[in-house]
C-alpha cells in the first residue's frame, strides 16, 4: 500500500494522547510519532525516543568557538604582525580571554539551533501529515498520533482497529 | 566671532555702497546649481561685504559662516561625499601626474631640502634666520646659530613669518581706488606729479616709514632726501619706543641703545621690563644669558620684578611686586633716593617698603654684579633714572652697555607724526608715500590720521604695503609690498650686526619691495633690489675682495664684526622731573598684544591660534584686571565693559587674569581690525581709539562701567590653578632652593611611583638587541622647567613643522586646538600675587601608553626605539585613547580643518609630514620624520647618530635651550645626563606610564628676607 | 488542511540555506580578489604618457643606467624625473626632428614641463626613501621589475602594504649585492649561476639573503615594521 | 519578602486567569495578529515614529558628510551623547535576555508571557545601541577594519583593546538573541501558519515556521536546544554588560579605573531593562485586553526585580564615594569633589534621586501592583541609568588628571537628534512587531493552563 503514508488518530486532551502513545508502543509499533500543540513531558520516551543527540552538537561547536577565539588572538598578537602595544607583552593573555569566550558562547548557541534544526529535519514545509485537514489544530488544541505505514507491523485494516481501540476522536489516513 | 556694534557700526563705513543684501547673494546664487553653486558660494563667503552682510543678516550665527574653519564647510560636504564614493571603490587611488623640471637648477636635490641665511625685521630689529626650503618653496624658519649675537633658537614671529608669506589674503597687484592697476600703470601715475616736486624742490614731498634699521634703505632715503631736498620723510609705528630714546637723551644728552649682559648680573630688577617675551629687543640673546644663570647648581640669579601686567618676566621672578604703572614710576624715584641719586622724593607704604629696601640691600650688595631693566612703558624720566642707578651700581659698562642706536635717524615718532598731521591739515602736503605701516588704524587717536587724510585732499597718496589694510582703503594708489622672504633687503640685528636679507622664491604676486618702489621714484626704473643692496654694500666696501666678502655674508647670514662697539657715556642729568602727583582714578595700561603686536600680524592664522603667555587667550584680546578689583566691581571674565576716557568710549571684553596690578586697566592692541583679511578681520577689540599721543602707554582717569552683556573667549586653558579644591596636583613640581639644597630629590619624591615589580607584566626591555632594537636607540626628551620662560616658540615652531592645523575661535572655544606641544601655565597661591609656572607639554611618549592599549585597530603602537607611533591613515577615530591619555596630548580632528584648496598654503606644508585630514587622530611624533632622516643619513655612511644630530622642532625654536632630545641609552648624551639629574621627575609617576618625556623641576631663588 | 506548499518545497528550503552560505563565501572572496585585482592596485597596466618613452629601448637597447635620468636616486628619498634638459642631451643630435618628440622639444623651447603620470606611486601617507633601500642592497628590479622589458612604464607589483611586508620581514629573500642594485639583468643565484660575494660564491638566495642581512647591517624585522618606519 | 507572602502571592493572582482553554489563549493572541484591523491609534503612533527615524536619517547623514565636529564632543570630553547612548541601549536589553533564558532556567513559570515581548525589546535595543560605536567614529566608513578579515594592509584588531571586546560581544549578543527568539517564535509561526486565512500570510507563516508539526521527537531536541541556549545566554547577558564596563574600567581614568563596575553596570542594566519592560507591559495589556495574561503578579515580580537590583546599584554609588574618601588617589577625591559641586552637579543629584530615592517606593506592595504609578517610577529609573552614564561618561572626562586641560560637554541638536531618534526606531520597531508576531509565546501560555498536567493513573 505504497499510497498510504500512514494512519492518524486523533485525541481530546494530552493524557489521553500519551496513554495512547504508550499502548501503541507497548504493541509493537516502531515508526510512529506523536504531535502536540506544546512539549509534553515524557512523550517521546512514550514513543520510544530516548536520545537527542543535541547537546553534544553545542559542546562541540563550542569548543571550536574557544579554538577559533584563542587561536585566531594568539596567531594575531604573536605571529602575524606582532606589535608593541603599550609594552605589554605580544601574548598577553589575560585580555583574550573576553573575546575566547563570546567566540564560544557565539559557536555553541549557532550549533544549538542548526544542529537542532538539522536532527529535526527541518526546514520540511512539505510533510505527507499536513494532508489530514483536522490536523492544523494540532497546533492548536488537538493531539495526534500517527503510525507510519513504513512499520513492518503497519497493515491498513489491521492498524486502523488497532487505533480504534484507543479511543480517538477520530482516526485518518495519511495520504502519500 | 560676535560683534560689537562699535565694530559693525565702522565695518559698514570703511566700504559704503558695497553693502550686499541677502536678496541680491540668493539672485547671484541662483544662476548657478551643482558644485558651481558651491564654489560660487566659496567665492561669496570670502568677500568682505559678504562677511558683513551675513553679521547684519544674522548677527549671532554670522561666526558660523565667516569663522576660518566652517566657512569651507561647504565645500568639504562635497568632498566627504567624494570621499564615501571613493570608499565604495575599497582604495583605489587616482592616477596621479609627475612633474618634473623642464631645466633643473643644479644645486636642487629632488626631496632633499636646501638652507639659505636670511633675516626677518621686525620692529626695526633684524633677526638672523636659516629658512629650509623644499624644491625652491621655503617650509621653515629656524634661527642663525652662527650668528654672534648668539641667537640659536628662534621667536614666534620668526616661525609664524612663513605663514605671512603664503598668506592668500596678501594684496596681489597695485590698485588705484580698490581696482587693480599695472606696476607701469603706477610709475606713470607718479612720474608727472614727481617730476612736479622735483621742480619745487619736493616742497609737497612727503614720506612716512615706520623706524628704518635697512643701511640701504637709509641710504636710498637720504639720496632720496637730496634729490627733493624740501622734502620731509617722517617716521611712526604704533609701538614706538620713544620714552626709551627720551629717557637716553635725558641722562646722556643722546640717544643711545642700551643692551643689557645678564650673564654677569647676579640680581636682576625689572621695572616693568618684559625682557624675557620675544617683543623685547633683543630678548632671544636675554632668555639665553638669564637662563644660563638659573641652573641651581651653580651660582643662581635672584630676579625681582615690579610690574603692572602679568608677564613672562614676571612668571620667572623670584619676587614679583604687582604696582600699577604709575606706582612703578614711584617705586624707581624710591629706589633712586635710596642710593643718592636726587630723584625726588617719593614714599612707599609698609609692603613695599620693606621689599624696596630688600632690593636696595642686594643691589649694593652686587656692586657691578646687578642689572636694573626699565619697561618701554614706562615714561623717559624713569629711564632715566634707571641709567643713573645702573650707573651708580657700577654696572654701566659691566652689566649694562651702551651702543649706537640700530634705528638709521632715530626721532620722536610721535612728533613726527603729529608734524607730519599738521602739514597734511595744512594743505602743505601734495604727495604723500605710506611705505609700510598703517597709520590710519594705529595713529594716536588725537591726531585722527584718518580724517586728517579724508579730509585734506592730497592729490596723491599712496600706500605700499603687504595687505590692502585700513590704510590703503583711504589711499586712492595702493602698491602691495615683497615678503621679506621674497625680497633682497638688509638690516640691523639689535647688537648691531647686518644681516643680509635674501629671498627665497620670487614675490608670489609680483609684489615689489620698498627699495625698488624708492628706486622707481627717483627714476631708476627697472633696477632690481639685488642690484641695489648689492651696490651699496659694494659702495661701502671699497677696500678687500668684496666678491669672497658678498659671499661669506650670504652663506653666513651676517656680516661678521659689524656689530655696535659699546660707547662710554656718562650720566649728565641731575633732575629727573617731579614726581607725577599721586591719584587714585583708574588706570588705564596699553600694551601691545603679545601675539599680533600691534596689529600687523593680524591676520597669521598661527599667531591668532597662539594661546597668549599667560591667559593662554586665543583670538582675542580681553582687557586684564585683577582679581580684588574684578570682585569689587562684581565683574567675572568674559562681561563686557565699556571703557571711557576722555570722551572717547571702547567696548571690551574682561579677562580677570591673577596677579594683575589692583585699581589698572590693561588694554591690548592689535585687535578690531576691519580690513586685516579672514583671519585678523573682526577678530577681538579696537582699542586704539582710546590711545592719545600724550599718553601712548599709560593713562589714568578712565572710566569702566559694566554693560551686561557677555563675550564668548577662547581660552585654550580653562583652568589656571594648580591648587585645585582637595590640594595640589602632582603635575607640576617646583620648590626652592634652599629646599632644592637640603633635598635634591624633592620633586620626585612629591609622587610615589609604583616600582616595575608591582606590574603584572615585565617592562619592555628597549636595550640594544639585534632582533629587536638593532641600532639601540631609545629616545628621549628632557624639558628643563627653569629654562622655560613661556616664550611659546616651541608652538609655532611645531605647527610650522608639522602641518598642524589652525581651526578658527569657535573650535578653540569647543576646545578643539591642535597645537601638538603646549605650554601650561600653572598660578599657585594668592590670586592677587600668585606665583606662576610654565610647563611645555608635548607627547610624553610612554613606555606603558595607555593610548596604544585601547586603539581597537592598532593606529597606535610602539616602535622598537620607543617612538609611540601614531599611524593617521589607520585611524578610524573612535577617541579613545585621547579619553585614555592622562596628558591629553592627542588632538581629533573633529572637522575637516585642514584646508586642501588653497594653493598657496599647500605649497607652505612641510612635505615630509602627512597632512591629516577629517576623522583622526594626530599628536607630537618628537619629529619622527627628522629622526628618520637622520638615520637613514646614518645608516648610509654606516655610523652611529651623533648626540644633538636630531633636534626635534621645539627644541630648535626654544631660545632658553629647555628642550633637550635625544638617545637616553647613551649614558653620555645630553638627554641622559639630564635625566640623571636629581631634579629630573616624570610628570603622573604614579600611573606608572613611564614617560620618555621627562621634566626637571622648577627651582626658585627666592630672597629669605622677603620669603614667607 | 490542505499542503501550504509542494513537495518540491523540503528540497529547495534546505538547500537556499546552503546557497546562502556559499553566497556569502563567495562575495568575500570576491572582495579579497578585487582589492588585490589590477584594477585597484594598477599592477602591469600601462599608462599613457605625452611622450611614450620606452624603457626598453634606453635601458635594453641603449644600456643607459638608471642613474643617467634618476639621478637622485642615491642620496635621495625620490629617485627624481629627469628634467627636459636631460632628454635633449642626446635628443639636441639624433631624432632632433622626430614628430613623436615635439612635445619634448616645445617644454624645452617654453619651459614649460612635461606633465607625466606616474607608474609607481604610492599613498601620500607612505614615506618611501630610495637611498637606503639602494644602500642595504634592494634592486631596482625588485620593486619595479623588468623595466628593461618595458616599452611603457607600468608598475610591476602591487605597492600594498602586505607586499612591503613581504620583503620588510624577510628581506633575505631579496638582497642582492649592492654592486647589482643597478643591473636590470641580475637574476637570484642558482648552482648553475652562483654569486660571489667577498670571495665566497652563493648558490642560493638564502644563504645570500642572510649574509647580505649582516654585511649591509640590515635592522631587525620588528625595526622595519614599526609603523613609524614607513608612516609619519 | 518572607515565604508565606510568596505564597499569598500564587494565590492572589495566578500567572494566568482562570477560565482559559487551548483554544481560547490561541484564538485571543493570534487575533491580534491576524484579525485585528489596524487602529487609528496604531497608526498615528507608528507615523510619529517613522518621523522620528527619517530624523535620525539625517542627523546620521550630516554627521557622515560634516563629521563628528557636529557633535558637542572635544578635548577633553571625546565621548559624548553617542556612548552614554550606547550603554544605555544595551542596558535595556539585558531584561529579554534575563527574562528568557535566566527565569527559565529557575523554571520561572510567569515569564512564559512575558518573555516573547522582552525579547522583542532586547533584539530592537541591541540595533539601536549597534549604531552609535558604529556612528561615533570619526571615520564610519572604515569602521569594519574592527573585524579581523585578511586585508591588503596585513593588518589586524588590536585585540587589548576593550572597543574590539566590544564588537565581539555586542554581535554576539546580537546574534544569539536573534536566534534564541526565532527559536520560541518556531511553534508559534505553526499555529499561525494554520489560522491564517489569507494565503499569502499563511504562505509567509509557514515558511517562517519550517514546517514545524509539534512532532515529540521534535519536541525533545526543541526544548533541549532551548535550555542549552538559555544556558549560554545567561553567561552572555552578564558578560556583554561587564564587557561595556571594560569600555571605562581598562582605561586609567579617574572615575573610570575601578574594579566595581562590571557588577554594579550589570545590576544597572537589568534595572533599566526591566523598567524598560514595564513601560511596554503596561499599556499594550491595556491596549490588547491581556491583564489576564500578563497578570498584577508580573508587574509585582517585575518590580521586586527592579527594586533589588536599584539597590545593588545603589550599593556601587556609595562603594565609589567610599573608596574615593579611603583610598589614597588624589585623582578619585577630586572626581567626586566635583560630581558634588561641579559644573555637573545638577545631573549627579538628578541621577540620586531618579535611581536611589523614588524607586524606594517599590517596597509598598501598592506602587509594585498598581500600574500607573509604576509606569511612572520605571519612567524614572530610565532616565536615571541615562544620567548614571551621563555621570560617568562626561563627569569623569571634563576634569581628569590635567588641569591645564579641562573642559566642558554641550551636547549639540544633533546629539539631541540622534538619541530621539533611535527612541523613534526602538518604538516603530515595537509598533511593527505587535502587529505581525505574537507579542505572548502561545505554546508557553498552553503549557501554564492545568490541562496541560498528563494525569496519572
Amino acid at each position: 500500500m505504497s499510497n498510504v503514508h500512514g494512519l492518524m488518530a486523533e485525541f481530546e486532551s494530552s493524557t489521553d494522547l500519551m496513554r495512547a502513545a504508550e499502548q501503541t508502543h507497548k504493541s509493537g509499533y516502531r515508526e510512529i510519532d506523536a504531535y502536540s500543540p506544546f512539549p509534553i513531558e515524557g512523550l517521546s520516551e512514550a514513543i520510544g525516543f530516548h536520545n537527542d543527540r543535541v547537546p553534544l552538537v553545542v559542546l562541540a561547536g563550542g569548543i571550536i568557538g574557544a579554538a577559533t577565539g584563542y587561536g585566531l588572538q594568539y596567531w594575531v598578537s604573536t605571529m602575524a604582525y606582532p606589535m608593541n602595544v603599550g609594552g605589554r607583552p605580544l601574548h598577553s593573555w589575560p585580555a583574550f580571554i573576553i573575546v575566547t569566550f563570546e567566540m564560544t558562547v557565539l559557536f555553541g548557541g549557532l550549533a544549538a539551533v542548526f544542529g537542532m534544526l538539522g536532527l529535526n529535519g527541518l526546514p520540511e514545509p512539505y510533510h505527507p501529515v499536513f494532508n489530514v485537514a483536522r490536523f492544523e489544530r494540532a497546533s492548536e488544541d488537538r493531539f495526534f498520533l500517527c503510525v507510519f505505514s513504513s512499520d513492518p507491523k503497519f497493515e491498513v485494516a489491521g492498524t486502523r482497529r488497532f487505533l480504534e481501540g484507543l479511543k480517538p476522536l477520530s482516526v485518518s489516513e495519511v495520504p502519500e | 566671532m560676535m560683534m560689537d556694534p562699535e565694530t559693525k557700526k565702522q565695518r559698514e563705513d570703511v566700504c559704503p555702497g558695497k553693502k550686499l543684501e541677502l536678496a541680491t547673494v540668493q539672485a547671484e546664487l541662483a544662476k548657478v546649481q551643482g558644485p558651481e553653486y558651491w564654489r560660487s558660494l566659496e567665492e561669496l563667503a570670502g568677500s568682505s561685504e559678504f562677511r558683513e552682510m551675513m553679521h547684519r543678516e544674522f548677527p549671532k550665527g554670522a561666526s558660523e559662516w565667516v569663522d576660518a574653519v566652517s566657512r569651507r564647510g561647504f565645500l568639504r560636504l562635497m568632498g566627504a561625499s567624494m570621499a564615501l564614493a571613493g570608499m565604495t571603490a575599497c582604495t583605489r587611488q587616482p592616477v596621479e601626474p609627475i612633474v618634473p623640471y623642464a631645466k633643473q637648477p643644479e644645486e636642487i636635490i629632488p626631496g632633499r631640502p636646501l638652507f639659505f641665511a636670511t633675516a626677518m625685521t621686525l620692529g626695526g630689529c633684524a633677526q638672523p634666520l636659516l629658512v629650509e626650503s623644499h624644491m625652491g618653496r621655503p617650509t621653515k624658519a629656524e634661527g642663525n646659530p652662527e650668528h654672534p649675537a648668539g641667537l640659536a633658537g628662534s621667536d614666534i614671529f620668526a616661525q609664524a613669518s612663513l605663514l605671512d608669506m603664503y598668506d592668500p589674503d596678501r594684496a596681489q597687484h597695485p590698485a588705484l581706488l580698490g581696482d587693480t592697476r599695472s606696476w607701469k600703470a603706477f610709475s606713470d601715475a607718479i612720474r608727472g606729479p614727481l617730476a612736479s616736486q622735483k621742480a619745487v624742490g619736493g616742497e609737497g614731498l612727503r614720506l612716512l616709514t615706520p623706524p628704518v634699521s635697512s643701511p640701504t634703505l637709509a641710504d636710498q632715503l637720504r639720496a632720496l632726501l637730496q634729490m627733493f631736498p624740501k622734502a620731509k620723510w617722517h617716521q611712526y609705528s604704533p609701538l614706538h619706543r620713544d620714552a626709551v630714546l627720551g629717557g637716553a637723551q635725558m641722562a646722556f644728552g643722546q640717544p643711545v641703545e642700551t643692551q643689557y649682559r645678564l650673564e654677569g648680573a647676579d640680581v636682576v630688577l625689572s621695572l616693568d621690563a618684559d625682557f624675557l617675551a620675544p617683543t623685547f629687543p633683543g630678548a632671544l640673546r636675554l632668555t639665553r644669558d638669564f637662563v644660563a644663570r638659573r641652573n641651581p647648581d651653580a651660582a643662581m640669579n635672584r630676579l625681582y620684578v615690579v610690574e603692572t601686567a602679568p608677564s613672562p618676566t614676571g612668571a620667572k621672578a623670584d619676587h614679583r611686586l604687582p604696582l600699577r604703572a604709575a606706582e612703578v614710576e614711584k617705586f624707581a624715584r624710591a629706589l633712586a633716593s635710596a642710593l643718592g641719586i636726587s630723584a625726588g622724593a617719593s614714599t612707599l607704604s609698609g609692603e613695599e617698603a620693606k621689599w624696596l629696601a630688600t632690593v636696595v640691600q642686594e643691589l649694593q650688595a652686587h656692586h657691578g654684579a646687578s642689572v636694573v631693566i626699565c619697561g618701554e612703558h614706562q615714561p623717559a624720566a624713569v629711564h632715566a633714572l634707571a641709567h643713573a642707578i645702573n650707573e651708580r651700581l657700577g654696572n654701566a659698562g659691566r652689566t649694562v652697555i651702551y651702543t649706537e642706536t640700530v634705528h638709521a635717524s632715530p626721532v620722536d615718532q610721535t612728533n613726527s607724526l603729529r608734524e607730519l598731521v599738521a602739514d597734511m591739515r595744512a594743505g602743505k602736503v601734495e604727495m604723500l608715500f605710506i611705505l609700510g605701516g598703517n597709520p590710519v588704524y594705529d595713529a594716536p587717536a588725537d591726531l585722527d590720521f584718518a580724517s586728517a587724510l579724508k579730509d585734506s585732499k592730497i592729490p596723491v597718496t599712496v600706500y605700499h604695503g603687504l595687505y590692502e589694510n585700513e590704510t590703503a582703503q583711504l589711499c586712492p594708489w595702493f602698491t602691495h609690498d615683497a615678503h621679506y622672504l621674497e625680497a633682497w633687503s638688509d638690516g640691523r640685528a639689535c647688537d648691531g650686526t647686518i644681516s643680509v636679507v635674501q629671498p627665497l622664491i620670487a614675490p608670489l604676486y609680483e609684489g615689489r619691495s620698498v627699495h625698488e618702489l624708492l628706486a622707481m621714484m627717483m627714476g631708476q626704473g627697472g633696477v632690481t633690489g639685488y642690484e641695489i643692496v648689492r651696490d651699496y654694500w659694494q659702495k661701502q666696501n671699497k677696500a678687500g675682495d668684496f666678491e669672497a666678502a658678498w659671499r661669506r655674508a650670504l652663506h653666513d647670514g651676517f656680516m661678521a664684526g659689524t656689530a655696535y662697539a659699546p660707547q662710554a657715556v656718562t650720566v649728565k642729568a641731575a633732575n629727573f622731573g617731579a614726581a607725577a602727583a599721586d591719584d587714585s582714578g583708574l588706570e588705564l595700561n596699553f600694551r601691545r598684544d603679545p601675539c599680533v603686536l600691534d596689529g600687523s600680524l593680524a591676520n597669521n592664522g598661527w599667531l591668532q591660534e597662539l594661546p597668549k603667555p599667560m591667559s593662554k587667550m586665543t583670538w582675542d584680546n580681553p582687557a586684564w584686571i585683577g582679581p580684588g578689583m574684578a570682585q569689587r566691581l562684581g565683574l567675572k571674565s568674559e562681561d563686557v565693559v565699556e571703557l571711557e576716557l576722555n570722551g572717547k568710549k571702547v567696548r571690551n571684553a574682561v579677562w580677570v587674569q591673577a596677579g594683575h596690578a589692583d585699581n589698572a586697566v590693561t588694554v591690548f592692541l592689535g585687535y578690531g581690525r576691519r580690513r586685516a583679511g579672514r583671519a585678523g578681520s573682526g577678530a577681538g577689540f579696537d582699542v586704539y581709539p582710546l590711545r592719545t599721543s600724550d599718553a601712548p602707554w599709560r593713562a589714568s582717569g578712565v572710566k569702566l562701567s559694566k554693560t551686561g552683556d557677555t563675550y564668548k573667549l577662547a581660552s585654550t586653558q580653562g583652568y589656571q590653578t594648580i591648587d585645585t579644591e582637595v590640594g595640589a596636583k602632582p603635575v607640576m613640581r617646583a620648590g626652592s632652593l634652599e629646599e632644592y639644597k637640603q633635598h635634591p630629590e624633592f620633586a620626585q619624591e612629591m609622587v610615589e611611583a609604583p616600582t616595575p615589580g608591582l606590574t603584572l607584566y615585565p617592562n619592555v626591555n628597549y636595550g640594544k638587541d639585534p632582533n629587536f632594537n638593532a641600532l639601540g636607540y631609545a629616545w628621549g626628551m628632557a624639558i628643563d622647567q627653569n629654562s622655560c620662560v613661556g616664550c611659546n616658540a616651541c608652538m609655532v615652531a611645531c605647527v610650522s613643522e608639522n602641518n598642524i592645523a589652525v581651526v578658527g575661535k569657535e573650535q578653540v572655544v569647543r576646545g578643539r586646538h591642535m597645537h601638538w606641544i603646549r605650554v601650561d601655565a600653572y598660578y599657585q597661591g594668592d590670586r592677587a600675587n600668585p606665583s606662576a609656572y610654565f610647563q611645555p607639554v608635548p607627547c610624553m611618549q610612554c613606555e606603558n601608553a595607555p593610548c596604544e592599549l585601547v586603539c581597537p585597530v592598532g593606529a597606535t603602537t610602539h616602535s622598537t626605539e620607543g617612538l609611540n607611533d601614531m599611524v593617521y591613515n589607520r585611524c578610524i577615530g573612535t577617541r579613545y585613547c585621547s579619553n585614555n591619555c592622562p596628558y591629553k596630548v592627542r588632538r581629533f580632528n573633529f572637522l575637516l580643518f585642514q584646508d586642501f584648496e588653497t594653493p598657496q598654503l599647500k605649497m607652505m606644508r612641510n612635505p615630509d609630514v602627512s597632512v591629516r585630514s577629517r576623522g583622526v587622530m594626530e599628536k607630537c611624533t618628537y619629529c619622527v620624520q627628522r629622526i628618520n632622516q637622520a638615520r637613514i643619513e646614518s645608516e648610509k655612511d654606516d655610523r652611529e647618530i651623533r648626540d644633538g644630530e636630531i633636534q626635534t622642532a621645539c627644541q630648535q625654536a626654544c631660545p632658553a635651550g629647555a628642550i633637550i632630545f635625544g638617545n637616553v641609552n647613551d649614558k653620555n648624551s645630553k638627554v641622559a645626563k639630564l635625566k640623571a639629574q636629581a631634579r629630573n621627575y616624570s610628570m603622573l609617576a604614579d600611573l606608572n606610564t613611564r614617560p620618555r618625556t621627562t621634566y626637571l623641576a622648577e627651582v626658585r631663588n627666592p630672597n629669605p628676607e622677603l620669603a614667607g | 488542511m490542505a499542503q501550504i506548499f509542494h513537495r518540491s518545497a523540503n528540497a529547495l528550503s534546505k538547500s537556499s540555506l546552503v546557497i546562502v552560505v556559499l553566497l556569502a563565501g563567495a562575495v568575500f572572496g570576491g572582495l579579497f580578489l578585487f582589492q588585490r585585482s589590477p584594477y585597484i592596485t594598477y599592477a602591469g597596466v600601462r599608462r599613457t604618457q605625452p611622450v611614450p618613452f620606452s624603457h626598453q629601448h634606453h635601458v635594453a637597447g641603449l644600456g643607459l643606467d638608471c642613474r643617467y635620468c634618476h639621478t637622485a636616486v642615491e642620496v635621495s628619498a625620490v629617485a627624481g624625473i629627469p628634467p627636459v634638459k636631460t632628454c635633449m642631451n642626446c635628443h639636441s643630435q639624433i631624432w632632433t626632428n622626430a614628430p613623436m618628440l615635439e612635445p619634448v622639444r616645445d617644454s624645452f623651447r617654453t619651459g614649460k614641463p612635461l606633465i607625466w603620470s606616474r607608474a609607481n606611486d604610492l599613498p601620500d601617507f607612505v614615506y618611501f626613501n630610495h637611498s637606503i633601500h639602494l644602500n642595504k642592497g634592494v634592486g631596482c628590479n625588485t620593486c619595479h621589475g623588468p623595466v628593461d622589458q618595458m616599452p611603457l612604464m607600468y608598475n610591476e607589483s602591487s605597492l600594498q602594504m602586505e607586499w612591503c611586508l613581504n620583503c620588510h620581514r624577510n628581506p633575505e629573500q631579496f638582497l642582492q649585492p649592492r654592486d647589482q642594485v643597478f643591473n636590470m639583468r641580475y637574476r637570484q643565484p642558482t648552482s648553475a649561476k652562483p654569486v660571489t660575494v667577498d670571495g665566497t660564491a652563493y648558490t642560493d638566495q638564502a644563504e645570500l639573503g642572510r649574509a647580505l642581512v649582516t654585511k649591509y647591517h640590515l635592522r631587525s624585522e620588528r625595526d622595519i615594521t614599526s609603523c613609524s618606519t614607513c608612516h609619519r | 519578602m518572607t515565604s508565606e507572602e510568596m505564597v499569598l502571592d500564587q494565590r492572589e493572582v495566578p500567572v494566568i486567569a482562570p477560565g482559559h482553554t487551548f483554544a481560547s489563549v490561541t484564538h485571543k493572541i493570534s487575533a491580534i495578529v491576524l484579525e485585528r484591523p489596524l487602529s487609528v491609534g496604531w497608526m498615528l503612533g507608528f507615523m510619529f515614529c517613522g518621523s522620528l527615524v527619517l530624523m535620525l536619517g539625517v542627523a546620521i547623514g550630516y554627521l557622515v558628510l560634516r563629521g563628528t565636529g557636529i557633535w558637542g564632543v572635544n578635548i577633553p570630553v571625546g565621548w559624548g551623547f553617542a556612548i552614554i547612548n550606547f550603554v544605555w541601549w544595551i542596558g535595556i536589553g539585558h531584561a529579554g535576555t534575563l527574562i528568557s533564558a535566566i527565569l527559565h532556567l529557575f523554571r520561572q513559570q510567569w515569564r512564559n508571557s512575558i518573555n516573547r515581548f522582552a525579547e522583542a525589546m532586547t533584539l530592537f535595543a541591541v540595533m539601536c545601541a549597534g549604531i552609535f560605536p558604529l556612528i561615533h567614529t570619526g571615520r564610519p566608513w572604515l569602521a569594519y577594519w574592527m573585524f579581523p578579515y585578511p586585508s591588503s594592509m596585513g593588518t589586524w584588531p588590536q585585540f587589548r583593546s576593550p572597543l574590539i571586546w566590544d564588537v565581539f560581544a555586542v554581535s554576539t549578543y546580537g546574534t544569539i538573541s536573534l536566534v534564541f527568539w526565532y527559536t520560541g517564535l518556531i511553534p508559534d509561526f505553526a499555529t499561525l501558519r494554520d489560522r491564517a486565512q489569507n494565503k499569502y500570510a499563511r504562505m509567509v507563516y509557514g515558511l517562517l515556521a519550517l514546517g514545524w508539526r509539534g512532532s515529540a521527537k521534535h519536541w525533545k531536541r526543541y526544548e533541549s536546544a532551548y535550555l542549552l541556549l538559555a544556558g549560554l545566554s545567561t553567561p552572555l547577558v552578564l558578560s556583554v554588560h561587564t564587557v561595556v564596563s571594560f569600555d571605562f574600567a581598562i582605561s586609567i581614568m579617574p572615575g573610570w579605573h575601578t574594579t566595581i563596575f562590571p557588577p554594579y553596570f550589570v545590576a544597572g542594566a537589568i534595572y533599566s531593562g526591566f523598567a524598560m519592560v514595564l513601560i511596554l507591559a503596561i499599556p499594550i495589556r491595556a491596549i490588547y485586553n491581556l491583564r489576564d495574561m500578563i497578570t498584577e503578579r508580573h508587574l509585582n515580580n517585575a518590580a521586586k526585580v527592579m527594586l533589588a537590583t536599584g539597590l545593588i546599584v545603589a550599593y556601587g554609588y556609595f562603594m565609589e564615594i567610599f573608596l574615593a574618601w579611603y583610598g589614597p588617589n588624589l585623582s578619585d577625591k577630586l572626581l567626586v569633589h566635583t560630581r558634588f559641586f561641579g559644573p555637573y552637579a545638577g545631573p549627579y543629584w538628578a541621577l540620586w534621586i531618579c535611581n536611589i530615592i523614588i524607586p524606594q517606593l517599590l517596597w509598598f506592595k501598592k506602587v509594585r501592583t498598581s500600574p500607573v504609578p509604576l509606569f511612572l517610577v520605571s519612567l524614572v529609573v530610565l532616565f536615571g541609568m541615562w544620567l548614571e552614564r551621563f555621570v560617568i561618561v562626561v563627569i569623569s572626562l571634563h576634569r581628569d588628571y590635567m588641569p591645564s586641560s579641562w573642559g566642558m560637554y554641550y551636547p549639540t541638536r544633533w546629539d539631541w537628534m540622534t538619541y530621539i531618534g533611535t527612541l523613534g526606531l526602538f518604538m516603530s520597531a515595537i509598533f511593527l512587531f505587535v502587529r505581525i508576531l505574537p507579542m505572548i509565546s502561545i505554546f508557553e501560555i498552553r503549557m501554564l493552563l492545568p490541562e496541560a498536567e498528563v494525569k496519572r493513573g
